[in-house]
């Protein structure tokens, strides 16, 4: 039952004794997108948190192309809530810190950054300070430094939670041309039942804490998705938001 | 390469001092192959820094000599800037409700804060047939400004700078001497070091001490190239030159710095018995413990004269 | 049962806190002693601390009264100075401009060197309690001021706009919004100048007065005690923890919403 | 053209705001001279703000002497102050439980009479540059110390996650992101600090220096000049300033992301 | 042309030379639900502040009931962005707050609010400060303050920015149930498209900086409208997206 992939099997974690997930198990096949949706405080961050290696279940398995995960292997590329931006490094600075943080040389990862700059909307912008930025650009850049690192699989914990209703709209739309042109495999999460419905291959719906698998969700609509008026999406969007406010769940 | 000696003083430069500048101006240091470092007044006693030996010789009180000794600490002193009292009682001349000591019961005296001052007070008032008890504040340094201010009643001062400063200024100023009320006549102030410095450099005390015997001889002889010396010394102080004249003149005059019989720098040994006997009897005298001595110690050990020159 | 539980686990947790603090600070003491034991220094230049602790026991009367009038200083001096900071600030509040006028003012009377300026200000003043007051009021004054400007600002605009939609008036709005948002700020200011106080006190007194600490210590200093200073030293640290601590309960009476948020979620 | 203009339009501000201030010490001064000239009061209580200038000007070289000898004290002893805050503070960042041990010992410091401490430290540590390092560094350490461990704690969590998430070490996150993350906080401390550290270092002298302002202030006092003890006040007061003026340029150059925020939207 | 409820006309607004507010005219009849949406910065809290006469406007006139407002009469009951409860008050005196600053006695003014904590499911929190309550509570609390003010018009500036995604929608929802019951006369100012297409019963599309009326959208679709799913509710949420990114508007 292995396979290429991010796989999580009955992964569970307490912090003191409170236990927070209680049985994810959940796969991410190379190329899909695949959204993480659940109540404030499930434990949706925890689930990327396990998989950056911050903290360690206590039981389960975790697999990547079916070898489990060791600690310390950083083989997935986070990107945190909101954008995490460092105000202090210019845009250029801030888009190659992962590669210079995995050792390459400032020069050869400014030249493996600098064409994407154009792709991104960034043109320009490369000796910008961050807070130059508008929240858009931000996030873009933000985007940017974690698809540039090549790692196999890319976590993005709520990516536009703090931009304003309308900048989101935008943005998701972006990312989803973005993501029909590059195919990354994408682990999303997000409170935004919409944004789940329009971007995802398949909607992991997490019950409130501990958090369980409430339901699996498969999108088979095809992409790009309108941004609004498509009653297909709307029978997704409804179906999640049944889960989440059906009191049994 | 000449031994370097640091000499703290008691109070702002002074006509006390001058000896010291003299000596450094006239070359009577270089002559002795010492170097002198004269370090500046400040709000930490020169007895405190020599008995810590933060500096090698400093100008210490008669009475904190005694009190300091008593309680173990290594003080001997070495040399008397003066060879009879320059402290006086003193109080503005126009208050006509002080006539003796004993009219200073219940009035405030500006105090310097140690507890010999009460026992000198205490000991004239009572002399006095008065009862000794006054309302003291603790100003220190601003003590003169107060009195001048009327803020306070009366306080201490050392005649031969504040007394002929405030005369003069033109401040009527009215005084009691210490020795008219009980009190014995002392050396009101000593140059001193620690015996553990006398045993470790005996000659570069020696050669201390003597020169700095000559620089007062010399002021003596040479008024006014003292005291011109003494200004020309010290710049930030800012000294009047005719004050510090005038001030000189009255050291002479009174033979505070030279004694009738030409002594210089020579400390008197019935001067120290007799202090010290009033001191211990006072009982303000104490052990390291804090406890009251028993005995009167062996004042001969509280000073030595083995360092001046016999100059005359 | 569930209260006595609680006490416990909160008293545990306190002494949990305290445990490494404990130790340091015994730790220290205890190498002091050791120091002065072995290394024979004497009693004039270090001495130690159970000297110290056996000679505060001693002159504990005269330290008490000594004491009580640094404090009587100090709270006279610091309720003067929160007296001032608060009309200050309402004026400042009230009249912004006033801001930029005074406040440089301010500022550089935090530049002056106390040790020059306190003789200056007993000869102004006199002994009493009065040049306490004022020194006090000079070091405490303008960080309360600071704190107390700085909370104002602090106020959610938000709900200014809100009580302004219902009519409240200017001086409404700064009893109802700005006053209370300020709390926060006075109280860390508060806990910051109540140390200064103490050290104002024994400043202006050792620049000049009849009693307190700080003519203590100068009369153990120049009767050569270092054991008598630093037991005023204990007694007038003792006094600004104590101060400092009370302050910490004045807030968590003062400010119960911070509290129950933490408690009761 | 537009340079020109816009350097026109921003001294016009710093005038605009300067304005007030200038106006209030100006009247302050005027009204202080008229007071001493038109109440007769002698000038050994209060000198007129005229002759404090004058004065000042004609013992400049003294002045500046001794002025230099503070301000080597106080660079030497704030210098020495830094590097030890910083040093723990890597410790305390690193190892956290420290921090439960040592800050109360900091904390005890903070509550020292620094008048009684001062003659201490002056026998501990001789009359050179020694006890005014120790006293500048006792007073700005715990404060700077504070300073940074706050700006470290307020680094943003989801930056070290990031990072973490990038395989960055303990030293490369404390490096990119804690470090500077504190760096607003340790400018604000700085800025309290230095004036602290002026203050501090006359207070040293004053117990013992062979130079400096607090030596001229306490031999002008004696001399009954408090002309003289004023004109110090002003070289300290103008030392601060310079000294405070000058953490808020190097804050400016340090942190060039805080102020190109504000210019380019 | 004037009438009963709330009308402006060819308002203007500028701060310091920069006009905000270039032209705008709307109107809110008693018991209408209105919406404005507009992007970020486009002017549209000014719009209430000029109503609760924090600001006054440059040009154009503002009536009630066909009568001018006069500065200081304090008609209209205001809910801020987020919802400025006031930590330091119990939940009992932030909802008698208005009341109170209107001069009623604190006695008669908690009796009026009593009887309303239980409809807005409040009841047995009224002495719990508001950092005890979720943020549903308190944005209901925020709602009770200002409903129970018993103003003519309700001016609600975005209530549910700060709220997560999914109890968001459930308060939109409960919003909807409120009014249908009481039929207050509401201006509600949003990003959230979905918001205004769910609530409204007319939309004002702002353009941006200067603000002008870009679009009058009217929602005729019956009231309670469904939280996800519905086309009709789409197409309006579609209308009102394409006006705001339509480059020429
Ligand atoms: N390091 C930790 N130690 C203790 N508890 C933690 C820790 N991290 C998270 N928690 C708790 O675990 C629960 C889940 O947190 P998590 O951040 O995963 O939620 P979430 O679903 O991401 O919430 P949100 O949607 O608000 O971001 C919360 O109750 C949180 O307080
Ligand atoms: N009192 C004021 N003084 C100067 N400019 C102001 C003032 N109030 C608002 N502005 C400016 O007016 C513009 C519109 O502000 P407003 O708050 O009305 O926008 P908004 O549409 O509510 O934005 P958001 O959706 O972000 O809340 C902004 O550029 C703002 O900077
Ligand atoms: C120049 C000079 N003036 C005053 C004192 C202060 N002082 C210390 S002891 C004492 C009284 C003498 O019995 C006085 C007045 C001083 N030391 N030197
Ligand atoms: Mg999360
Ligand atoms: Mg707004």
């Amino acid at each position: 039952m292995t396979g290429a992939g991010l796989e999580l099997r009955r992964v569970r974690k307490s912090f003191d004794d409170r236990p927070v997930l209680d049985d994810i198990s959940l796969v991410v096949r190379p190329g899909e997108f695949v959204s993480i949706v659940g109540p404030s405080g499930a434990g949706k961050s925890t689930i990327l948190n396990l998989l950056t290696g911050r903290l360690t279940p206590d039981g389960g398995e975790m697999l990547h192309d079916g070898v489990p995960l060791a600690s310390g292997s950083y083989r997935f590329a986070f990107m945190p809530q909101r954008d995490a931006l460092l105000p202090w490094l210019r845009i250029i600075d801030n888009t190659t810190l992962g590669l210079e943080v995995a050792g390459m040389k400032r020069k050869a990862a400014r030249a493996r950054v600098a064409p994407l700059f154009a792709e991104f909307g960034l043109d320009g912008f490369e000796r910008h300070f961050p807070a130059q930025l508008s929240g858009g650009m931000r996030q873009r850049a933000a985007l940017l430094r974690t698809v540039v690192q090549g790692k196999a699989v890319l976590l993005v914990d709520e990516p536009f939670g703090a931009l304003d209703a309308l900048t989101r709209t935008q943005m998701q739309q972006w990312l989803a041309a973005m993501w029909m042109r590059h195919r990354w495999t994408v682990l999303l999460i997000t409170h935004d039942v919409r944004e789940a419905a329009l971007l995802s291959d398949r909607v992991y719906v997490l019950s409130a804490r501990p958090a369980r698998i409430a339901r699996t969700i498969p999108v088979w609509l095809p992409h790009p998705r309108p941004a609004a008026g498509s009653p297909e999406v709307a029978t997704v969007e409804a179906e999640i938001l049944n889960t989440l406010f059906n009191p049994e769940f | 390469q000449p031994a370097t000696v640091t000499m703290a003083l008691d109070w702002t430069p002074n006509t006390n001092h001058i000896g010291l500048f003299v000596a450094e101006a006239k070359g009577f240091y270089d002559e002795a192959g010492i170097e002198v470092q004269i370090l500046p007044y400040s709000d930490t006693s020169a007895a405190t820094l020599v008995a810590n030996h933060v500096a090698d010789f400093g100008v210490i009180g008669s009475i904190g000599l005694f009190i300091q000794r008593a309680a173990g600490a290594d003080l001997v002193a070495t040399y008397a800037l003066v060879q009879t009292e320059t402290g006086r009682l003193v109080f503005n001349g126009d208050r006509e409700d002080i006539q003796s000591p004993k009219d200073l019961d219940g009035k405030t005296y500006a105090g310097f804060g140690g507890g010999w001052e009460d026992v000198l007070l205490g000991t004239m008032i009572r002399y006095d047939g008065g009862r000794g008890e006054y309302e003291t504040v603790t100003l220190g340094t601003s003590a003169y400004e107060a009195l001048y201010n009327g803020a306070v009643d009366f306080t201490l001062e050392v005649y031969t700078w504040e007394g002929v400063k405030a005369e003069r200024d033109g401040r009527e100023q009215r005084a009691f001497r210490y020795a008219d009320f009980g009190v014995p006549d002392q050396h009101t102030n000593f140059i001193g070091t620690t015996e553990a410095y006398l045993a470790a450099q005996p000659d570069t005390a020696r050669a201390f001490i003597s020169a700095t015997q000559k620089g007062y001889a010399y002021a003596v002889e040479h008024p006014d190239e003292a005291a011109g010396i003494l200004v020309a010394a010290n710049p930030d102080a800012a000294l009047d030159r005719d004050f510090v004249r005038a001030s000189l003149q009255a050291l002479i005059d009174g033979h505070y710095l030279r004694s009738a019989a030409g002594d210089v720098g020579t400390i008197d040994p019935a001067k120290m018995d007799a202090v010290g006997n009033f001191v211990f009897a006072s009982g303000i005298l104490r052990d390291a413990d804090g406890k009251p001595l028993k005995d009167a110690p062996d004042f001969s050990t509280y000073y030595s004269t083995d360092y001046l020159s016999p100059l005359q | 049962m569930w209260k006595a539980y609680a006490f416990l686990s909160a008293l545990a947790r306190a002494l949990g806190h305290a445990g490494p603090a404990l130790l340091s600070v015994v730790t220290l003491i205890v190498g002091w002693e050791a120091y002065v034991h072995f290394s024979g220094i004497s009693p004039t230049v270090l001495p130690a601390p159970s000297r110290v602790l056996a000679q505060a026991y001693e002159h504990r009367q005269t330290l008490a009264g000594h004491g009580v009038a640094t404090l009587q200083a100090t709270a006279f001096g610091f309720a003067s100075s929160l007296l001032a900071a608060f009309l200050f600030s309402l004026l400042v509040d009230f009249f912004p401009q006033l801001r930029r006028a005074l406040f440089p003012v301010f500022i550089i009377t935090q530049t002056l060197p106390l040790i020059a300026i306190a003789p200056l200000i007993v000869l102004w003043f006199g002994f009493g309690l009065m040049p306490k007051i004022v020194l006090v009021a000079l070091i405490t004054f303008f960080p309360m001021l600071v704190a107390l400007v700085q909370g104002y600002a602090a106020t959610d605009r938000d709900i200014e706009a809100l009580l302004a939609s219902m009519g409240a008036s200017r001086w409404r709005i700064f009893v109802t919004a700005r006053l209370p948002s300020s709390l926060p700020y006075f109280f860390a200011g508060l806990r910051i100048s109540i140390t200064y106080a103490v050290v104002g006190a024994i400043f202006s007194e050792y620049a000049g007065a009849a009693r307190g600490l700080g003519i203590y210590i100068l009369n153990a200093k120049n009767n050569f005690r270092p054991d008598l200073v630093l037991a005023a030293v204990l007694v007038s640290s003792t006094l600004t923890l104590a101060l400092f601590g009370a302050t910490v309960l004045i807030q968590r009476a003062a400010m119960p919403w911070t509290r129950l948020s933490e408690e009761s979620r």
